[in-house]
């Protein structure tokens, strides 16, 4: 038949189009749709994965320093997007999610720019590793995304760089032997030695918050912790030199 | 009333013209997709034109190559006002995975102004319609201006 | 002649049946044509109303003249085609009522359906643009193609009406099927029948051989440089193209059914013409591709031609 | 003075001012002009004199040279005899000879030896008009003769460019085969029946035919069919018309082949009277409608300007010889106004195309384009032209190919004869094809793409656009008043035509006519169920005026029209994005479907058409051949 398309047609004439009618009915996304990016800023431990595994670049952030902490912003560019959904894999605190919201229509680009921030208050120590129980497995240098932490299996060392570390914390729920923490250094303070001193007292002369006592009768030397400030002029002018800086206790 | 009446007509009736600036053919297929039975933007009025002459939308698809850069200025420059211009997908708003590239001049921004963007990669066909009825609204609002 | 008579025959141009009728007309089938192409491909499709949005639209865009444009011709040659429309659909009866009694001539309509593509090659060519140029060549090889067929059905209905005397007139026609039925129940006339039904979409230029305005190889040919009001005058030409042709049709093979009643007869012939529009326009148009030009004259000059001198060959020995 | 001595003076004015301007205007520019334009003008007035008493008022002018009157009933002088046939044919040709002789003056200014140029124009023109004037058959092949070989040497006249001496040999030969066809015919005339004048030939010939009458009949029909360039003898015709300045072109076909026509038709319908036999009907019909089909075929294939236009000439002339072949006075009057029509659009074309080579220097469509912007009044005078010629209402090739359709249709359902069907169908396609020619035309040379070669064109003077203007309006008003033209001029021509006693009556005393039982030929009825063109271009005015006031006035929608600099992109023509390049679509590019689908048509033709002088004279010889059988086999 020349023209094999002609019942069709007529057929079709009297029956109801597939048409969908879609503006006036919204139509749900498949199972398993990549559209709009919805970011949970509460989740997010600014570990910055996502912005490096994202090949169009489209995930940018803003820190700011504000009381209480820093301010931390995820801005996503929609209109540079490529839904691939690899920030979503890789965020580990699931803060990313690809919605099935596919109307990623606006007349202004900043619609089209989803963006949250939180406040993350400044974590008090440094990241250190108890090296006696670590096994060297390497899955905490594998999971910085700073690359700030380097472990060396056959010497049996692990360092960090604290100018690296953002102190995600991300290395520290990975680690399988928990031998990570960030731990707040020892208080400083001035270190009598003891040994050699000849109770001159000129520290506590010297001391602006008197708070260093020296009592040559009793060869006793005392400071008062709570007034001290650190200043360590003590510690420049004892003759001895018996005096230090160091962390108490 | 004849005013009002082709105000009017200007959103029922909007013709397309679609430029490629280098897409992948994504965005592309799922424009043609938009004409076909299931999503049939043609109840709306919306037709593909083969010139831009006779377009009222035009929809820029692709990451804006250095070679199209000088031909869509030319085409846009030739569509007759008022007229509507819709960026499909990201390529044009931003360069996509091609950003940087020395042959992509993306965003289209510099060079034309972009009224609707309709983000995705690929949209969805149903995103493209609701970009396109956004844009044919738009385009009743610049008519209804222009003759004020 | 008096002023009654003047603003009768004003009428008679400007609203029935000439000039609103034929526009309302028109716009009404190139929509129904939309309509049932979209539900044949199992669309929705746009609102009856369409065509109409669409000429509206285009009086509100831009007329822009290009560079290359002769602007007087450019400008006229829209103006020009719609004219000579207007001037068919006066030439056109409904049935027994005509415009002017007793005229009509079956040549003079024939020439009369040759300015408008006249207008549109002349117009694309004054354009300047190099795809016009293609466009007006296509265009005009398709008129040389359908202008045979065309030809051979208009003389052989004349020679069916006229028997040995010569019948050009479509009113004469018409009163003849009144008395004798329809032409198109007349076994000897339904290979003409036919192929003036395949002659009406190439006339007016819809999907298999629209060649001329390929949009998507030679982005609309004659068309390409026109926008604003120019162009919603050539879409309006297509759409009163489509009624005149289909009209031409109903009193060429359908002349015989009136009632007397002039609105009753618009009626009528108004459900002709949809019909004739679905079967040879929108039917066609959904189940075909474009041809190539080289096939359509092939086409038109082989199958079409030889239908339409069948029906001559078998009027012409008596039956 | 009485007008009766009008014919001679008009004639021999021509040849006068040929004389006179060998003698007087070989240094002056200004006296040749003077002359040419005085003789020509001269001739106009005295034939514009004529219309009253021959058109109008029913006269027929006789008269005998030197008073040399019949003597016992037998003419011995040469006579001369203005019917209302002959008055239409030599209104066409003072109005050709004028419009030329204007154009010419700053159309030739710029070649050498003008002077041979008046000179030859001016013979020629007197040779026509002595030809369409005379009632002496000796007579008229003397005027065949002096037109062939000035015609010969205003082919040659720019003989610097290529081919037109070629031209002007293949016009020699062939034209002198068809001289001597003539003359041989005449001679066989004079052997039988002893006299040349043509009244009384055709009282003595009136109904009885020897063979020795049928052979005179066969040669001379041949030998004019050569003179009109109907197919196959059209061979020099397109080689001619395209060589010779535009001007000698416009008069080629504008009176030159209209000569061959009225000898024809003067040779059929009085001195043989043939006309009712329908053997003859048929062969001119044939050849009518083989020409006007071959012409336009091949004019389709020509992508220069000029040559297009001359296989125009001789298709249309297909359409004249077509209508005047059907024998009834409905065709003959298509007949003859389209010959009038041609005379009109073809000149007019002929005219566009020299302004065209005057301003371009070239006529080679591929090589034009765009010349509308630099040349309006040239593109408007072509496209009134281009229009007529294709038959579009309301112009005048409308109005006679109309009544050519009808005559051609008309004959087919009075008699029955499918022939005459088939005919009718060529014909309406013609006019198509030749529409689709023009087309090609217009867009290959005027519209398009300007080259960048063509940048300095200016428009021609006015000088030569006046008779532009002339022939343009004409078209216009004698196609809307069509029923003037039918009134004044084809009624009086075709009854005179058809009339032949009276013809007779006049130049050899009344009553001969009776007394040879001559009676005249009953040709059928005519349908005047004409459109009225007055209507019909009010009521498209009144249309026109709606149209424009509803769409342009609708100030609701920003009614200005914008242009701008094609420097500026938005006024740039679409090139898909790209820099508009200059792309014209020129002559050779268009139509390539129908080119394709027509392969072997056109390749037969280019064989047929070899350029080969001996070719040609065997289509000649091999035609003359066939009409000699045909009229033996057929008109016993």
């Amino acid at each position: 038949m020349m023209f094999p398309f002609i019942r069709e047609a007529l057929s079709n004439l009297f029956s109801k189009p597939s048409t969908e009618a879609f503006p006036a009915a919204p139509v749900q996304a498949k199972p398993r749709y990549r559209g709009r990016i919805s970011y949970d800023p509460e989740k997010c431990i600014n570990c910055g994965m996502c912005k490096k595994v994202c090949s169009p670049g489209a995930i940018t952030t803003e820190i700011e320093e504000v009381e209480g902490g820093q301010k931390i912003t995820y801005h996503f560019d929609l209109t540079s997007c490529t839904f691939c959904g690899t920030c979503e894999d890789f965020c580990d605190e699931k803060a990313i999610k690809l919605t099935d919201d596919y109307l990623m229509v606006a007349e202004d680009k900043k619609d089209l720019i989803v963006s949250g921030s939180k406040i993350k208050p400044v974590v008090k120590g440094k990241l250190a590793c108890n090296t006696d129980s670590c096994i060297f497995c390497g899955l905490c240098a594998k999971n910085c995304p700073e690359g700030a932490i380097t472990v060396d299996r056959a010497t049996k060392s692990w360092t960090v760089d604290h100018e690296k570390c953002i102190q995600c914390g991300k290395c520290i729920s990975k680690c399988p032997k928990k031998v990570l923490a960030f731990e707040e250094p020892a208080p400083q303070g001035v270190i009598f030695g003891g040994e050699g001193c000849v109770y001159c007292g000129i520290c506590a002369k010297k001391c602006p918050e008197e708070a260093i006592t020296v009592d040559r009768a009793t060869k006793s030397w005392s400071i008062d912790r709570d007034k001290c400030i650190q200043c360590g002029k003590c510690v420049s002018s004892c003759p001895k030199k018996v005096l230090s800086m160091g962390p108490i206790e | 009333m004849l005013k009002n009446a082709i105000a009017k007509s200007m959103s029922r009736s909007p013709w397309i013209y679609h430029v490629n600036t280098g897409s992948c053919n994504g965005c592309d297929i799922e424009l043609v997709a938009v004409l076909t039975p299931r999503y049939d933007a043609e109840r709306f009025g919306f037709k593909l034109s083969g010139t831009p002459r006779h377009a009222d939308i035009v929809v820029i698809s692709g990451p804006v190559t250095t070679q199209s850069k000088d031909r869509l200025v030319r085409t846009l420059a030739q569509v007759p006002e008022p007229k509507v211009v819709v960026t499909l997908g990201s390529c044009p708003q931003s360069g996509n995975v091609f950003k940087g590239s020395y042959s992509v001049e993306a965003p289209v921004e510099k060079f034309v102004h972009v009224d609707v963007a309709i983000a995705g990669c690929t949209p969805k066909p149903e995103a493209v319609i609701a970009g396109l009825y956004k844009a044919a609204e738009i385009l009743q609002k610049k008519r209804e201006a222009m003759t004020k | 002649m008096d002023i009654t008579g003047a603003l009768y025959i004003l009428f008679k141009i400007l609203i029935f049946p000439g000039l609103l009728f034929a526009v309302v007309i028109g716009l009404f089938l190139a929509g129904l044509d939309r309509k049932l192409l979209a539900r044949m491909q199992k669309r929705v499709g746009p609102p009856l109303r369409q065509p109409l949005f669409d000429f509206l639209k285009l009086l509100g865009k831009e007329t822009i003249v290009p560079h290359a444009a002769n602007k007087t011709v450019y400008l006229a040659a829209p103006v020009v085609g719609f004219t000579a429309l207007i001037v068919l659909a006066l030439f056109i009866p409904v049935f027994g009522y005509s415009t002017f009694s007793g005229n009509g001539d079956l040549i003079v309509i024939l020439y009369l359906l040759t300015i408008p593509a006249v207008a549109l090659i002349v117009g694309g060519s004054s354009s300047g643009s190099p795809y016009a140029g293609i466009g007006i060549s296509r265009e005009m090889v398709t008129m040389m193609s359908y202008e045979l067929p065309l030809v051979v059905v208009l003389l052989t209905v004349a020679r069916k009406v006229g028997g040995s005397a010569l019948c050009f007139s479509l009113g004469d026609i018409v009163s003849w099927q009144a008395e004798n039925g329809c032409l198109a129940f007349h076994p000897a006339m339904i290979p003409a029948l036919l192929a003036m039904l395949l002659v009406i979409p190439a006339e007016v230029g819809t999907q298999p051989f629209d060649v001329a305005e390929a949009e998507t190889e030679i982005c609309e040919g004659p068309l390409i440089e026109y926008s604003g009001a120019p162009l919603a005058v050539f879409k309006l030409n297509t759409a009163v193209k489509m009624f005149i042709m289909t009209a031409l049709f109903a009193n060429l093979f359908f002349g015989g059914i009136e009632t007397g009643y002039v609105a009753l007869d618009a009626v009528i012939m108004v459900a002709i013409c949809a019909l004739v529009t679905f079967f040879s326009m929108t039917l066609i148009h959904a189940v075909t591709a474009r041809l190539k030009i080289e096939h359509l004259f092939k086409f038109y000059w082989t199958v079409v031609a030889g239908l339409a001198a069948l029906s001559l060959i078998l009027v012409w020995v008596g039956l | 003075m009485s007008y009766v001595h009008f014919p001679v003076i008009a004639v021999m004015t021509l040849f006068m001012g040929a004389f006179l301007t060998v003698v007087l205007g070989k240094h002056s520019r200004a006296v040749r002009s003077f002359l040419a334009i005085a003789a020509s003008g001269i001739a106009f007035v005295l034939i514009a004199m004529l219309v009253k008493p021959v058109l109008i008022d029913g006269e027929i002018i006789s008269y005998w040279m030197g008073n040399w009157n019949p003597v016992n009933g037998y003419a011995i002088g040469i006579g001369y005899e203005v019917d209302q046939l002959g008055m239409f044919f030599a209104l066409l040709v003072v109005s050709t000879i004028l419009l030329s002789a204007v154009y010419s003056l700053r159309y030739i200014e710029r070649d050498s030896s003008q002077e041979f140029y008046y000179v030859l124009f001016l013979m020629l023109s007197g040779s026509v008009l002595g030809l369409v004037l005379t009632g002496d058959v000796f007579n008229m092949f003397i005027m065949i003769e002096i037109m062939t070989f000035t015609a010969v040497g205003l082919t040659a006249f720019r003989n610097t460019g290529f081919g037109s001496v070629e031209a002007a040999f293949k016009y020699l030969v062939i034209g002198s085969i068809g001289s001597s066809f003539t003359l041989f015919g005449i001679a066989i005339l004079y052997g039988q029946c002893h006299t040349l004048n043509m009244a009384q030939l055709s009282a003595m010939l009136s109904g009885n035919h020897s063979p020795a009458t049928l052979m005179a009949f066969a040669l001379m029909f041949t030998g004019l069919a050569v003179k009109s360039y109907i197919v196959p003898f059209h061979t020099p015709a397109a080689d001619a018309y395209t060589t010779a300045p535009s001007s000698i072109s416009m008069v080629f076909s504008g009176m030159v082949n209209k000569a061959g026509v009225y000898g024809i038709i003067r040779l059929v319908y009085i001195i043989f009277r043939t006309m009712d036999i329908p053997a003859v009907q048929t062969l001119m019909v044939i050849f009518g409608a083989v020409t006007m089909f071959i012409g336009v075929t091949m004019a389709l294939a020509q992508h220069d300007f000029k040559r297009l236009l001359a296989f125009h000439s001789i298709s249309q002339i297909g359409y004249v010889i077509t209508a005047v072949g059907l024998c009834t006075s409905l065709g003959l009057t298509g007949g003859l106004f389209h010959a009038m029509n041609h005379t009109l659009f073809k000149g007019l074309l002929f005219l566009c195309a020299g302004a065209v080579l005057r301003a371009t220097g070239t006529t080679n469509l591929d090589q034009l384009g765009g010349l509308s912007k630099k040349m309006p009044a040239t593109t408007v005078c072509f496209l009134i032209g281009a229009f007529s010629i294709s038959g579009l209402p309301p112009f005048n090739g409308f109005a006679s190919k109309w009544l050519v359709y009808q005559a051609a249709y008309d004959k087919a359902v009075t008699t029955g004869n499918f022939l005459y069907v088939f005919v009718t169908i060529v014909a309406l396609i013609v006019s198509v094809m030749t529409l689709a020619s023009f087309i090609k035309v217009t867009q290959a040379a005027f519209f398009g793409q300007l080259p960048e070669r063509l940048k300095d064109v200016e428009e021609v003077p006015f000088l030569m656009q006046l008779p532009m203007w002339i022939m343009s309006a004409l078209c216009v008003l004698s196609g809307v008043f069509y029923n003037f033209v039918d009134k004044y001029l084809l009624v009086p021509a075709v009854s005179a035509a058809l009339g032949v006693s009276r013809y007779i009556d006049s130049m050899m005393g009344s009553g001969y006519a009776a007394e040879k039982c001559v009676t005249d030929i009953q040709a059928s009825g005519v349908h005047f169920s004409y459109w009225n063109p007055m209507v019909w271009l009010a009521l498209f005015v009144i249309v026109l005026c709606a149209a424009c006031l509803c769409i342009l006035t609708s100030k609701g929608s920003r009614g200005e029209i914008l242009e701008g600099d094609g420097e500026d992109g938005k006024y740039a023509t679409f090139f898909s994005g790209e820099k508009a390049l200059p792309s014209h679509v020129g002559g050779s590019d268009l139509f390539w479907g129908f080119k394709t689908d027509w392969k072997g048509y056109f390749n037969i033709m280019e064989g047929l058409h070899s350029g080969v002088v001996n070719d040609y004279a065997l289509y000649v010889v091999a035609a003359a051949a066939i009409v000699v059988v045909f009229t033996f086999m057929f008109m016993r």
